[in-house]
């Protein structure tokens, strides 16, 4: 094995593309490390993107960030006005993994990971985020959903590498929460997860959302149904069963380790509308905050 | 003669009797005079046994003395964690 | 596979090594520098007892190549007393029992540390949620958190 | 031996000193199985079966044999085959012979100058292997027609006509169950199940061997007990015991699953061949799949009850699985089942099955939990349909002195009646409950041991003492035997240095196993301490002229037995030691015993926890764990087991699990998917020690770190049954679990 270090997002891309063996990323190495102790991946080169510039920066950007693809999940904890503008997403960030891996691990990662599990991805594809990937030919913007194919395989093409992801504004009373299940309170992989992003109109009234599931697929699922469901109401109980029964339809997960078909189901559809009513308990508090950041 | 208590599994080799009389002072004579009288309870007894006596388990103790009213209880070689 | 040259430094101290591209820090640490406080439970992030600070952030020496420790800071376990002076977690560890067999412990050290350079005063629930990445399975944890509580009420007096 | 009325005055045992080997501990500095090294050390590396039951067709190692680097490759055709069946098994399990028996059986191993030759190395074996159907489950393991694991390991104790899997049978008890049935007013008949889990310790197990041309070898490892690891290693090596020197590490943990050995007779024989030092180290999946889980465990308990709460019958049937070789846990389970209960009627019947799973290794007080998991679920059963308060029920029913137990034995002084009376005299156990929480209750029992043990407590010229025992030191134990000897001698804990000594340096002692070090190496200590005692009283009789009889020990001094003996001032210790050259030499104080006698021990826990309907989750909201410790010589490290262990179990209750495959193949051989509880997983641990003083200790001192683990898996099961008002009884009682019994 070879091991790089890229000065430039174009040199990394460059020696990626030129790799005629295994080539992979190192951004914090928390899922490569693992894989490659497992022998489950005989890499013969690692390009750590680090030290590019701008790569592990936080830059406010048409009212939204843009996160770079090697800002660790602790940094991006601690950077308060991401925070307030998708809290839904900070938190599901900082849910992957103990301390440790949040010293390292990226939402960049857990996406390209490709894990219909990451804690992240979920929140992301609500939140409408978008991927910069930049190749040897260029740069190119993708919704966060059109990333993941299956698990462990994404739309990346060989050469391409994600650079940062773009959260955007959102309208005042706004907000996004997510929630995952694990059998225990930390350190485990989500068996199911949810996020769910809205915003209100002055009436308390859902008039956008977008809801997202993880763990219960192959890949990470919109769920517009769900989204249906709720929009246009003020999340009563009648709107909540809706949504879950939207949620549990949309479930196609697997039996594990980890899981049932019929837990997965269930409590999908539970932290949804959990889930929801977070975020529109945040939406409701923005509003008498006196709208968005 | 003491009066000595086996546990069920043992009652295989002693006619059924869940309780048996043997004549010994001490622990070793206790195993070996079961030995003789019940030459099926060798294996168990090679394998290891334990004796309580007056409630105190004895797992080794040969020379361990039994009086006539002690109570014996046989047990399996007690092992931990 | 061609070994790499690396500078570092560690505990302060310059420090240089020879690694394979693909070795963890953790090795490094323990195999080519005889810094053997660092532990391997589990080599795959789940257990802490490898914690070591880079940078100035809490991570799992065991996920981190050996490579990256080129310019970086590194703080370990043998770093933390000054001399023969215990840092007030190492302390309050000794006196409080919150070790049995002490495997986990420097990963709990150090991790107690970020965490009390971070927030001087954590609630219970924030030490055990800090440190739920540090896997102890002798104390039952209870006597850990009281340590690290102790450690902190001393080091906000000083 | 003698009962002598145990001392209840103390003035160091009791306190809470610093444990001599704490800063070690903090700094990184004290040195555990994997950071040893020697000059010219090789790696060692071992080859797993990928299959769960497999005939090995052949082995070729030629071409990892001829990788530059590598310097021995042995499989197990390089171990002579011990005559004796414990013995074999023991090697079997370190390196298979003709068949692999579960998924990670090690058939090969080698030693290289680097890890990742030894890698490449291990990847250049080739095996070529002939599967053989498996079996995994204990009840299909017992079915006739089951794939066979090994033929003919029946004891003579198994009846006929059942699986040739059935190895062993026992069963224990007393009384007419039939009558007792008859007399009750509800009998509630259950059956349970319970999971492998593992002992879980953080520190993989390590090793490294060094044998040498002339046929000595030295081993260090971490291990429970290195006398038991040199037995093992020389009968498997073909040595005598005086050329193999075995000198324990610092162990990271145990629990029971370090009393036996894994790497190290593998280690040396790689070493033997290299002509190097070698070490090895396992990785933690190597851990979870070839080292000593618990039985699994499928069991039926029947327990009749009066309506006034009195049981009147208790019969269970234990099915355990100790893995793919022979083993007697189930007999402990068997007679620890009903052991709280002062019963008329009781029977236990038990049977252990192969399975192609890895070779059992004892946890803490083997095959008692799920036993006794099953019992108290019924009898927390019986409680609420019968509108009855458990612990109640509990006392009612408790075993006490001069009770027949349902393993044999009369009961002498035990603290079971009044461990109860402390819960039920507790806060917690009249706290209000909210929605969706249950409070649990369990009582637990663990016979507890003493065994072989050999001391040697040396008087230094400055009036200090080194203590050399030989027992690892799992969870504080030097300093407990600091402060016993300190106590004996009458001299300050910080005067008093305790190690533990390699093999050749003690007598043979037991295992740190079966609750017994704090009781019978404290026991031996202060047989030792009065050992030197009479020879510095011997001194002082000699300085002083007058009989050695009319010498006293009092506060760490020598002074005359009274009036008559003479006026002399105290001489102390240490100025008796400092003389000790011109009176006749060095002082040292030595005992060497087999000790019997350990008090057995009772504990009761009581947990709140709240389901959350809708997911199955459960959260632990409260813990008490009330327990009799005989005598509390260091209470930090007694209170510091009880918290241990209760989490232990509590991980056992809720997430902990071997989970196989239909392939038979172990899928979550690591800390993600082997879910040990984590410090957010839980409340404070709360401890009540009682002290009912054990007759056979000088001090009173009964074992006491075995016993928590019992309760906890009963205790938490009755507090989910209760809060998600349906009775659950499997292990563990994981999420999904939870919700499907919820949903019916």
């Amino acid at each position: 094995m070879r091991y790089m270090t890229a000065q430039s997002a174009k040199a990394a891309a460059t020696a990626l593309a030129a790799e005629p063996g295994l080539a992979r990323v190192l951004a914090g190495g928390t899922d490569l490390l693992v894989q490659m102790k497992a022998g489950n991946l005989a890499v013969d080169l690692v390009v750590d993107i680090k030290k590019i510039p701008g790569i592990r920066d936080i830059t406010a950007e048409a009212g939204g960030f843009r996160i770079g693809a090697a800002v660790a999940n602790a940094e991006l904890r601690e950077h308060a006005p991401v925070c307030a503008l998708w809290p839904g997403v900070a938190e599901a960030s900082c849910l992957i993994g103990s301390t440790q891996i949040q010293g390292r691990c990226t939402m960049a990662g857990n996406l390209c990971n490709g894990s219909p599990a990451g804690d992240a991805v979920p929140a992301l594809v609500a939140a409408g985020a978008m991927v910069r990937i930049e190749s040897p030919d260029g740069v190119r913007d993708v919704a966060v959903e059109d990333i993941p194919v299956g698990p462990g395989k994404t739309t990346l093409k060989k050469g391409e590498i994600v650079t940062s992801i773009f959260l955007p504004a959102r309208p005042a009373r706004s907000a996004d929460a997510y929630l995952r299940f694990i059998p225990r309170t930390e350190m485990d992989i989500a068996v199911a997860s949810a996020a769910v992003s809205l915003t209100l109109d002055a009436a308390g009234k859902i008039t956008a959302a977008r809801v997202a599931l993880g763990a219960v697929a192959p890949k990470v699922v919109l769920v517009h149904a769900a989204a249906k469901a709720i929009i246009g109401t003020t999340l009563d109980d009648a709107a909540l069963a809706a949504l879950a029964k939207a949620c549990e339809a949309a479930c196609n997960p697997i039996d594990d380790k980890r899981g049932t078909i019929a837990f997965r189901t269930s409590t999908a559809g539970v932290l949804a509308r959990r889930a929801a009513q977070i975020a529109y308990t945040r939406g409701q508090e923005t509003s008498k905050a006196g709208g968005a950041i | 003669m003491v009066k000595v208590k086996l546990w069920g599994s043992l009652r295989h080799w002693t006619d059924g009797q869940s309780v048996v009389e043997v004549e010994a002072k001490t622990f070793k004579d206790l195993l070996d005079r079961l030995c003789e009288t019940y030459p099926g309870l060798a294996p168990q007894i090679r394998r290891g046994v334990s004796m309580s006596l007056d409630g105190v388990i004895y797992r080794e103790a040969w020379f361990q003395e039994i009086r006539p009213d002690s109570e014996v209880v046989l047990m399996p070689f007690m092992q931990g964690g | 596979m061609k070994s790499l040259h690396i500078s570092t430094t560690i505990n302060g101290d310059p420090v240089e090594f020879i690694c394979d591209p693909d070795e963890p820090l953790l090795d490094v640490l323990r195999n080519r520098l005889g810094l053997t406080g660092a532990k391997e439970g589990c080599g795959t992030g789940d257990c802490g007892a490898c914690s070591v600070t880079l940078d100035g952030r809490l991570v799992c020496a065991c996920l981190v190549l050996g490579a990256e420790a080129q310019g970086a800071e590194i703080s370990t376990i043998e770093g933390m007393a000054l001399g023969d002076h215990l840092h007030p977690l190492q302390r309050a560890f000794i006196d409080g029992a919150a070790l049995q067999c002490g495997i986990c412990t420097p990963g709990i050290l150090i991790a107690a540390k970020a965490l009390l350079e971070k927030n001087a005063s954590p609630s219970d629930e924030e030490v055990r949620y800090w440190l739920a990445g540090n896997l102890c399975r002798c104390t039952g944890y209870d006597k850990i958190i009281a340590a690290v509580q102790v450690a902190a009420a001393e080091m906000r007096s000083a | 031996m003698a009962l002598d009325q145990p001392k209840r005055e103390f003035r160091y045992v009791g306190t809470r000193p610093n444990r001599p080997d704490g800063v070690d501990k903090v700094t990184g500095r004290a040195q555990y199985g994997a950071d040893m090294t020697a000059p010219g050390m090789l790696t060692g590396a071992i080859l797993r079966s990928p299959h769960p039951h497999a005939k090995i067709v052949s082995i070729d190692t030629s071409a990892a044999a001829a990788i530059p680097g590598v310097r021995a490759v042995i499989t197990g055709a390089d171990f002579a085959r011990p005559d004796d069946n414990f013995l074999r098994d023991v090697q079997e399990n370190c390196m298979a012979r003709e068949k692999v028996l579960y998924d990670g059986h090690a058939v090969a191993a080698v030693a290289a100058t680097s890890a990742a030759i030894a890698k490449a190395a291990l990847k250049a074996i080739k095996v070529t292997y002939q599967a053989l159907p498996h079996v995994t489950d204990v009840d299909a393991a017992m079915k006739p027609g089951a794939p066979v694991v090994q033929a003919g390991r029946a004891l003579e104790n198994v009846p006929g006509g059942m699986s040739d899997n059935v190895t062993n049978a026992c069963e224990f008890g007393h009384g007419d169950l039939d009558a007792g049935f008859a007399k009750a007013d509800l009998v509630i008949d259950r059956s349970f199940k319970t999971a492998a889990t593992h002992q879980g310790y953080i520190e993989p197990h390590a090793c490294l061997a060094s044998v040498t041309a002339d046929g000595k070898a030295d081993l260090w490892c971490c291990t429970q007990g290195h006398f038991f690891v040199r037995t093992l290693c020389s009968a498997i090596m073909g040595m005598e015991a005086s050329q193999l020197r075995v000198t324990p590490s610092e162990i990271g943990g145990g629990f029971g699953g370090k009393t036996t050995v894994f790497i190290e007779p593998v280690a040396l024989a790689l070493s033997k061949m290299a002509g190097r030092p070698v070490k090895i180290v396992m990785a933690r999946d190597e851990v979870f799949r070839a080292t000593g889980p618990t039985v699994s465990s499928s069991m039926d308990v029947r327990i009749g009850m009066t309506k006034d709460g009195r049981i009147t019958a208790g019969e269970a049937n234990l099915r355990y699985s100790g893995g793919a070789f022979p083993c007697g846990t189930v007999d402990m389970g068997a007679q620890a089942a009903f052991a709280a209960y002062d019963l008329a009627a009781v029977r236990t019947y038990g049977w252990n099955a192969l399975t192609n799973r890895p070779k059992e290794a004892a946890y803490r007080a083997p095959g008692a939990p799920q036993a006794i998991y099953a019992v108290e679920s019924v009898v927390d059963e019986l409680c609420q349909k019968l509108g009855l308060d458990p612990l109640m029920v509990r006392l009612k029913n408790a075993a006490k002195k001069g009770t027949l137990s349902s393993y044999g034995p009369t009961f002498n002084e035990i603290g079971l009646e009044a461990t109860l009376q402390a819960a039920k005299a507790h806060p917690h156990y009249t706290a209000p409950l909210g929605k969706n929480q249950g409070r649990g209750l369990s009582c637990g029992f663990w016979f507890n041991f003493g065994g072989n043990t050999c001391v040697s407590l040396n008087i230094n010229t400055d009036g200090t003492v080194g203590v050399t025992e030989g027992n690892p030191d799992i969870g504080g134990s030097r300093a407990s035997i600091s402060l016993m000897a300190a106590e004996e001698l009458g001299i300050p804990y910080e005067n008093i240095r305790t190690i533990v000594a390699d093999t050749n340096s003690l007598g043979f002692n037991d295992v740190t196993d079966g609750s017994r070090v704090t009781f019978a190496v404290g026991l031996a200590t202060i047989k030792a301490a009065r050992d030197a005692i009479g020879k510095m009283k011997a001194r002082a009789a000699k300085f002083w002229g007058i009989d050695e009889e009319a010498v006293n020990w009092v506060d760490g001094a020598a002074v005359p037995a009274g009036p008559n003996a003479g006026k002399f001032p105290p001489l102390s210790l240490a100025e008796i030691a400092a003389v000790s050259p011109q009176t006749g030499g060095p002082i040292a104080g030595h005992y060497e015993v087999n000790v019997d006698g350990a008090g057995v021990s009772f504990g009761v826990h009581l947990v709140d926890v709240e389901v959350d309907p809708e997911t199955g989750f459960t959260k632990v909201l409260r813990y008490t764990v009330f327990q009799d410790a005989g005598k509390a010589v260091h209470p930090d490290y007694v209170e510091g087991q009880m918290q241990g262990g209760a989490v232990q179990g509590i991980g056992w209750a809720l997430n902990e699990e071997y989970i196989y495959g239909a392939d038979g193949r172990l899928q979550n051989p690591g800390f993600l998917d082997y879910r040990i509880p984590v410090a957010s997983d839980l409340p404070k641990i709360d401890t009540v020690i009682l002290e009912i003083p054990n007759p056979g200790h000088p001090y009173g001192v009964r074992g006491v770190g075995e016993t928590p683990i019992v309760p906890p898996l009963a205790a938490i099961a009755n507090a989910v049954s209760r809060a998600a008002g349906v009775r659950l009884t499997e292990l563990p009682m994981s999420p999904p679990r939870i919700l499907a019994a919820l949903k019916g």
